[in-house]
């Protein structure tokens, strides 16, 4: 075969602020960190604020994974993700009342034994969930966002009205696990047990997701389906396949989000995880549709700026979020780092 | 005639022409075929679902705008009439200044948010409109020594559109201000309803299918495709606005629940959706079934529910407090059965 | 001469309520070219979409290397051994180059002399390794495209119209990339509208009409023949 | 001389660090066909991208009829007289024939703002359109919706809609890509046609040869972004730029 | 026939409280009917409505009580949204409306009309209640509530009743309704109250979830002097309360403290029927209940609004609460409330009210606003 003609395109240099921008969402957060430092003063404050607010935004961050995969690669508007957000919490509960003796007990691996399999348990209800789910609710309006956020809500209200029918219609409230409950005071601040686990769990799911999404074609498969399945399929993937495995895992994930969060509120009702909703897309969306590490970034920024801002000036904490989510959005449209395009 | 009043845009499909005329006759002579303080409600309530589902079709389905700040237009209308018949006291004039100070403060505000964002990207506007909606339903609480916060307001209308007014009897049925009240909301719903066809029937309406189809295209032919965008926001605005303040005038009470909250919302795209996005008729479908199942769902479960007493588990279903979870499986199935709505359904004969 | 790679045999599709194809028979015989030609609409893009598996034939039968695929799910049909380059190219936009060309390789990492092979043939690609898909140039879109399906070892190419938005240049290493996939066995279904591409290329040939197969024969036969290509696809001399 | 419709002068893009675009300098005048050769992703759509406004050039400036138009919008600038057809197709998928050519023509008489009048009772639109759809023999398909055309058709469309907008400079984008070879003369005589009206310029990238001799009055090469030649189709076809880069050797050859 | 319409949110978010007070109210009238459901020989048909939580749902079906299903008489809702949006339907139709268990002030203050009755506590009697029972001299305390109008005027009832006890009011925290992170507001109010000597409390008055307690509690205010302190709450809720032993507040019932007739019966019959003990609703319910049948004896009719209302303001009885009474000017039911502290008992997985001491009718001064 002849080779072809040569083709030289004309390059030159990166500007500076094309490199920075790369970057520029990282750095955020200790930009962030440090103006809170200057505008609270009081370090023991701003390290209790501090800390908190990462653990809050880690918190948030579970919640949101799931969706990032749903909403960001998928591209399918899933309200009924609040609903699975809710059943985790009420099967993690259940599973942890069940485990009265182990949660009540002082010891941290009894405790977080207990945890563990309160988790498994509410991932594999929800994961099992999704995949019905799936089937049957979301199939027939993939690619069509308005159906999506119809038939989802549809979802959402069958399942949260299934939690009343199972577990009736009462809030129910518990007691964390002996070792998780109180504080750590060191400095003059005080930061939650809790709080600490959170941390540990959020960092291992970002890295964990990271790892799978990097090396795996899992997340090509479905942003290259998401625009053009019919390729998809002939290229030989199973898209129906692996659409349906993203989906569970983002249901399952809804499900750990669930429990952690119900764990933190310690009082669970059917509508707890459709509150979180609009929290957990903003975050989706500031992040860049598809991004783990955006989602993760935006999660963080979220937790701290709401503390920061309820502690400096509490009216304005009740439009901090959507104060944040509009400035990101018009310094980037398409979120922080978007890894999908937004339609 | 006929024709022009309908802007050219005929049903297509008999039944469809059945179900519209069926609703209009039933519409129109609700006073007098179903009399009855709930029927009225549930009448009243159609009309003006009818109009707002229509405005904001406009938005949706003829221009491809997905906003979540629809809502907060009604809402403006609704507070508007409130706030006048507060401050000014009752009278017509109260409702007219309230009306239309709503309608235009909806437009400027379409307007502003248009401006700022309908440049960009589709999902940009819709959580631009969600945001500024939270914004505005955190403002009215906030601010409850002008808008009675969570609990609203409660105020008066002039006499002649209250139950005390009385007219006399016709064909057996007590006439009185609430009837009135009733024709003034299905009069004025009728014209907005006809205007807003002949919008979309109108070059300008054709302009804004093409903008929904390639907005790329659209600009590369000569169309300034954000002006136009912004225009339909605004007249859907004012138009959701107007609507707003009819349910205010029906309703005598505003809140933010009843007008601003999200919940509405997510019925009003339900109704777009059943009934068929892109065609006005489908508004007047979709606002007809979905305010009829919302009002009589529970009471048919609870007849359900007896008839059925004694088998296992389907009297538990049926139960009357259940009725929520027989709204969801309705909003799955009316988006499993009727894709392209139930005019669409309709039209292609199937 | 050995049995044909693929075979179509009395076809009938519909997309929603119109009826395309009406009964199409073709033979693909194996390790040539076969190109499918006709007028504007006649159905070739469906008839490989119907291959494929992106339409579902009502009617028919379609058996590929022995065995029939007709009912079988367009993935299965993929990794049976079609390549397929679509006429509108099924870019992945959001995707960079390089990502495009890593789900083209389905069963494993791609393969390094393969990828100089691709690159000696659309040099471009190289340059543009790891830039967004969308901001390409039509032409190498349309390479891209290509080179997705010869990212792996196929027994069958289906490609449609990929000349199109092509530079001369360019056309002709794609014939010869053509040529060496010929050379290793495989076979390729050729849409073509450029007819001197066609003559090159093409060792067989099949004219469609109106969702038909009206007429095969050696591509050579066709291309001397001026009345036929009159009478099959309203080819004048002085249009050419 | 005849007068000049459109200019750049130094036109220049950059995608990060890539010059798409490198400073091209160049006068259409009326009553000319300019043909734009050049290989794959040497810059000629984002020229014309650059010209009719669908990107922000990075420096350099556009006049069309003598105004910098540089800085003004698409829209602006196809009201000015500007006109383009696409490479990759780009239509209104979900509306009809008649309704897609229909919407240039209403564009182009500036009745995008009737509010209050039926669309229907212009029937000097409607008129208009089939004019122009009986002109690329799309007429027979006018109700059929455009999702549903054959891409050879759709290619059809994408011209018709350019001819309708009659602007005072023509671009047209390889129209006759993926055209059966009974299709793709209908077209190029109607550029042809074109051609007689003098008031008006066309561009034209295209990668067929035939065409371009037939229908080239002047030929400008871009290569790697930058203008590599200019002149009458004789001579361009014959240089060594061109030769090389461009028509490689011819397929029989191989 | 007496109709009676319970018109109240039986499906939404407060489905469990509209339960109880229903199941209250249907007891309340078989305790006041001695079982016969009958008054002077009419039998009592009790209608329900569900609101859906929705105000304008809310206004519409009461009209259709009033209207076609033709009520004597109304009572609910539970949520204080709804129940304003339904007042005026009530002087449309001139009837009565009990309102129960609805909480806003201005249902008997501002946006009262005289068909309007409240055997339900408003929200100043809470909050004054709380004041008498955590004030005291040389005690500072802090509050933590919503930012809402509800939030707002709790607090301000309760400063006031609270200046009256000797106590002072250091500092007022404000949170959105819906927050779930309460570290900012917790940081704010050590930082406020970290300095200042004395008894230290902080009073949260919540509504809804979000559950600020233990969230508050984890951050270990005991570091800084802070006792915390709320008012009472459903059972369920009271889990929350178990990591709060010696927890003072005041609540309007807890089934173990009224100590009467009433009560006893309402506790044995409840045990009896549904297995668990009446909660805070159905008390409210049942004091509607009794409140009802007792104004239908006393006017002698059902049918004349005039009749019942003049028989009702005034009226004095006997609910599982304690004693009632619907003051007159503004036909608020005025009742006992009770000062508790928190014990951890046996065999109870939540934190339990005992009575420290009763708060009589006339130990409380609840201002008049309408
Ligand atoms: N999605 C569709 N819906 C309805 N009709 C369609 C659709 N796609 C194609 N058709 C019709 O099917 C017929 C065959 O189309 P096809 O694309 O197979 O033609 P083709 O031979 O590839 O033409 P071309 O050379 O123009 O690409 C055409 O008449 C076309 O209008
Ligand atoms: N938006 C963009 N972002 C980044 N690079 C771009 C963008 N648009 C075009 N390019 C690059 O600019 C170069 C020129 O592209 P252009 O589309 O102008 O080529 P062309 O001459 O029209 O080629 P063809 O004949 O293949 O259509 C290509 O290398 C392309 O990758
Ligand atoms: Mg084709
Ligand atoms: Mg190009």
């Amino acid at each position: 075969m002849s080779a072809a003609p040569d083709h030289k395109p004309t390059f030159a240099d990166l500007s500076l602020s094309d490199r920075i921008g790369k970057a520029a969402p990282y750095l955020l957060i200790p930009v962030l960190v440090v103006l809170g430092f200057l505008a609270i003063g009081s370090t023991s404050s701003w390290l209790t604020l501090t800390v908190s607010g990462l653990a809050m935004g880690m918190m948030i961050f579970i919640m949101a994974s799931g969706l990032t995969l749903v909403f960001g690669l998928m591209d399918i508007i899933n309200f009924g993700h609040g609903a699975f957000i809710s059943v985790g919490a009420f099967v993690g509960i259940t599973v942890l009342i069940w485990l009265g003796g182990w949660t009540g007990a002082p010891s941290l691996v009894l405790n977080v034994a207990a945890v563990l399999l309160a988790v498994v348990a509410a991932m594999c209800v929800t994961g099992a969930l999704g995949w019905g789910f799936e089937r049957v609710i979301v199939r027939p309006v993939y690619g069509a966002h308005l159906k999506q956020i119809l038939v989802t809500v549809g979802g959402l209200i069958v399942i949260e009205q299934l939690i009343h029918v199972v577990w009736g219609p009462e809030e129910i409230f518990l007691n964390r696990p002996e070792t998780l409950k109180g504080a750590i005071t060191f400095a003059g601040a005080a930061i939650e047990r809790y709080r600490l686990l959170a941390v540990a769990v959020g960092l291992v799911l970002f890295i964990a997701m990271r790892l799978v999404l990097r090396r795996t074609r899992i997340g090509l498969i479905v942003r290259a389906g998401v625009q053009n399945g019919e390729m998809v399929e002939a290229l030989g993937y199973r898209l129906r396949l692996v659409f349906i495995g993203v989906f569970i895992a983002g249901s399952a994930l809804a499900g750990l989000g669930g429990v952690m969060w119900g764990l933190y509120q310690e009082v669970i009702t059917a509508g707890m995880g459709e509150e979180m909703m609009i929290l957990v897309f903003i975050v989706v969306i500031i992040g860049g549709l598809g991004s783990v590490e955006g989602a993760f970034i935006g999660a963080l920024l979220v937790g701290l700026l709401q503390n920061y801002i309820a502690f400096l000036e509490p009216k304005l904490a009740l439009i901090s979020n959507i104060g944040l989510m509009t400035a990101v959005l018009m310094w980037r449209p398409q979120g922080m780092m978007p890894v999908v395009k937004a339609k | 005639m006929l024709t022009r009043l309908l802007s050219g845009d005929k049903p297509r499909s008999t039944v469809l022409t059945v179900l519209l005329l069926v609703i209009l006759v039933a519409l129109a002579l609700a006073p007098f075929l179903f009399p009855g303080v709930r029927s009225l409600e549930t009448a009243a309530r159609i009309c003006i679902f009818i109009v707002l589902v229509a405005s904001y079709d406009l938005l949706l389905g003829y221009t491809g705008i997905v906003s979540f700040a629809h809502t907060m237009f009604f809402g403006l209308g609704a507070y508007g009439v409130a706030l006048s018949s507060v401050h000014m006291g009752r009278g017509w004039g109260a409702l007219l200044t309230g009306t239309v100070a709503g309608a235009l403060a909806a437009a400027v505000l379409a307007l502003v948010i248009g401006l700022f964002s309908l440049r960009v990207r589709a999902i940009f506007f819709a959580m631009i409109t969600l945001a500024v909606a939270s914004a505005v339903a955190v403002l009215v609480s906030q601010l409850s020594g002008l808008t009675g916060g969570e609990d609203g307001l409660n105020y008066q209308i002039p006499r002649e559109l209250t139950p005390a007014f009385r007219l006399g009897e016709l064909f057996g049925v007590r006439v009185n201000g609430k009837v009135l009240n009733y024709y003034l909301v299905f009069g004025a719903c009728l014209v907005l309803f006809l205007l807003l066809l002949r919008i979309v029937n109108s070059p300008f309406g054709r302009v804004l299918q093409a903008i929904r189809e390639n907005d790329f295209r659209a600009e590369a032919i000569g169309y300034r495709v954000v002006w136009y965008r912004v225009t339909a926001t605004c007249l859907s605005a004012a138009v959701a606005a107007i609507a707003g303040s009819l349910f205010a005038i029906w309703l005598r009470y505003v809140g933010p629940d009843t007008t601003l909250s999200f919940e509405i919302m997510l019925d009003i795209l339900l109704m777009v959706v059943i009934g068929g996005m892109g065609t006005m008729y489908g508004a007047v479908l979709g606002a007809t079934i979905f305010v009829l199942a919302q009002n009589y769902l529970q009471s048919l479960m609870g007849v359900a529910s007896e008839a059925t007493q004694g088998l296992p588990l389907i009297p538990d279903l049926l139960d009357p407090n259940r009725w929520l979870l027989w709204l969801g499986v309705l909003f799955i199935l009316s988006v499993y059965f009727f894709p392209t709505g139930i005019v669409g359904r309709l039209r292609s004969g199937r | 001469m050995s049995d044909p790679i693929l075979t179509l045999k009395g076809v009938h599709t519909d997309i929603a309520q119109y009826h395309i194809l009406q009964g199409v028979d073709l033979e693909v015989p194996r390790g040539q070219v076969t190109m499918l030609l006709g007028r504007n609409g006649v159905g070739k893009t469906t008839t490989l979409r119907t291959i494929i598996g992106h339409w579902q034939a009502k009617s028919g039968e379609i058996a590929f290397d022995g065995a029939a695929i007709t009912d079988i799910p367009t993935p299965a049909r993929a990794r049976a051994g079609i390549g397929f380059v679509p006429e509108d190219m099924g870019i992945f936009t959001d995707l960079t180059v390089e990502e495009n060309m890593i789900l083209a390789a389905a069963s494993g990492p791609l393969d390094k002399a393969r990828l100089d092979w691709i690159f000696a043939a659309f040099p471009p690609l190289k340059t543009f390794w790891r830039s967004e898909a969308g901001n390409l140039s039509g032409g190498q879109k349309q390479m891209l495209s290509i080179a997705r399906a010869m990212a792996e070892e196929r027994k069958l190419y289906l490609i449609d119209e990929p000349t199109k938005g092509l530079a001369p240049a360019i056309v002709s290493t794609m014939a010869g990339a053509l040529r060496d996939l010929k050379r290793q066995g495989a076979s390729v279904l050729l849409v073509e509208q450029n007819f001197s591409v066609a003559k090159a290329l093409g060792d067989t040939a099949a004219v469609m009409d109106d969702g038909r197969v009206v007429w095969t024969g050696a591509m050579a036969e066709l291309a001397a023949s001026a009345e036929l290509q009159e009478r099959l696809m309203g080819l004048s001399m002085e249009a050419h | 001389m005849t007068r000049t419709l459109l200019e750049t002068d130094g036109l220049t893009v950059r995608f990060g660090g890539h010059v798409a675009v490198d400073a091209v300098t160049c006068a259409f005048s009326a009553g000319q066909l300019t043909a734009i050769v050049g290989p794959n992703g040497a810059g000629k759509t984002t020229y014309f991208n650059l010209i009719s406004g669908q990107i922000a050039a990075t420096a350099g400036t556009v006049r069309l009829m003598g105004e910098d138009v540089t800085r003004t919008s698409v829209a602006e600038r196809c009201r000015k007289g500007l006109g383009r057809a696409f490479q990759l197709t780009s239509l209104f998928p979900d509306l009809s024939v008649l309704e897609n050519v229909r919407l240039v023509i209403q564009a182009h008489q500036r009745k995008g703002f009737g509010l209050f009048s039926m669309a229907d009772s212009h029937v000097e639109l409607t008129t208009r359109a089939m004019a122009v759809l009986d002109r690329v023999r799309l007429d027979t398909l006018k109700d059929q919706n455009v999702s549903e055309l054959s891409h050879g058709n759709q290619r059809k469309l994408e011209v018709a809609m350019l001819i309708a907008l009659d602007p005072m400079v023509y671009m047209f984008d390889e129209p006759t890509a993926g055209m059966s070879v009974d299709e793709a003369p209908v077209v190029l005589d109607l550029i042809a046609e074109l051609k007689h009206d003098t008031d008006r310029t066309i561009l034209l990238v295209e990668h067929k040869m035939d065409v371009i001799r037939t229908l080239a009055d002047r030929i400008i090469v871009l290569h790697n972004g930058a203008l590599a030649a200019d002149g009458d189709p004789a001579t361009v076809m014959a240089s060594d730029v061109v030769q090389e880069a461009y028509m490689g050797r011819e397929l029989t050859d191989v | 026939e007496i109709r009676i319409a319970h018109v109240y949110g039986k499906t939404g978010a407060l489905e469990a409280y509209a339960e109880q007070s229903h199941i209250g109210l249907m007891l309340g009238l078989e305790y006041a009917t001695g079982g016969t459901m009958e008054i002077d020989g009419e039998p009592i048909v009790v209608i329900e409505k569900d609101t859906q939580l929705k105000p304008d749902v809310g206004k519409a079906v009461l009209a259709e009580a009033y209207g076609d299903d033709d009520a004597h008489i109304a009572v609910g809702p539970v949520s204080s949204g709804v129940a304003l949006a339904m007042l005026p339907v009530a002087e449309e139709y001139e009837r009565l409306l009990i309102v129960e268990p609805a909480v806003a002030d201005s249902i008997t203050g501002a946006n009262w009309n005289r068909y309007i009755f409240r055997t339900g506590r408003n929200s100043s009697q809470d909050a004054i209640a709380n004041a008498v029972a955590l004030g005291g001299d040389g005690v500072t305390v802090a509050t933590l509530a919503q930012d809402y109008a509800f939030g707002r005027d709790g607090v301000a009832a309760f400063k006031t009743a609270l200046e009256a006890t000797g106590a002072t009011l250091a500092h007022e925290e404000y949170v959105p309704t819906d927050t779930t992170d309460f570290t900012a507001a917790a940081e704010r109010i050590f930082n406020a109250m970290g300095d200042i000597e004395g008894e230290k409390k902080l009073f949260i008055i919540w509504a809804g979830g979000g559950n600020p307690m233990s969230k508050i509690n984890a951050m270990d205010p005991s570091r800084f002097g802070i006792e915390i302190a709320t008012g009472g709450n459903i059972l369920a809720a009271l889990t929350a309360y178990k990591e709060l032993p010696g927890m003072e507040g005041a609540t309007y019932y807890y089934y173990e403290i009224p100590d009467n007739d009433v009560n006893d019966w309402l506790v044995t019959e409840h045990m009896e029927r549904h297995g668990t003990p009446p909660d805070f609703f159905t008390a409210g319910g049942m004091a509607a209940g009794i409140a009802i049948v007792e104004a239908i004896k006393k006017a002698g009719t059902y049918e004349d609004t005039e009749a019942l209302i003049e028989a009702m303001e005034g009226m004095e009885w006997d609910g599982p609460k304690g004693p009632m009474m619907f003051r007159a000017e503004d036909h608020q039911a005025l009742q006992t409330m009770y000062h508790f502290v928190t014990e951890v008992q046996d065999g109870k997985d939540y934190g339990v009210p005992v009575l420290v001491r009763e708060l009589g009718i006339e130990d409380m001064d609840i201002p008049i606003n309408n």
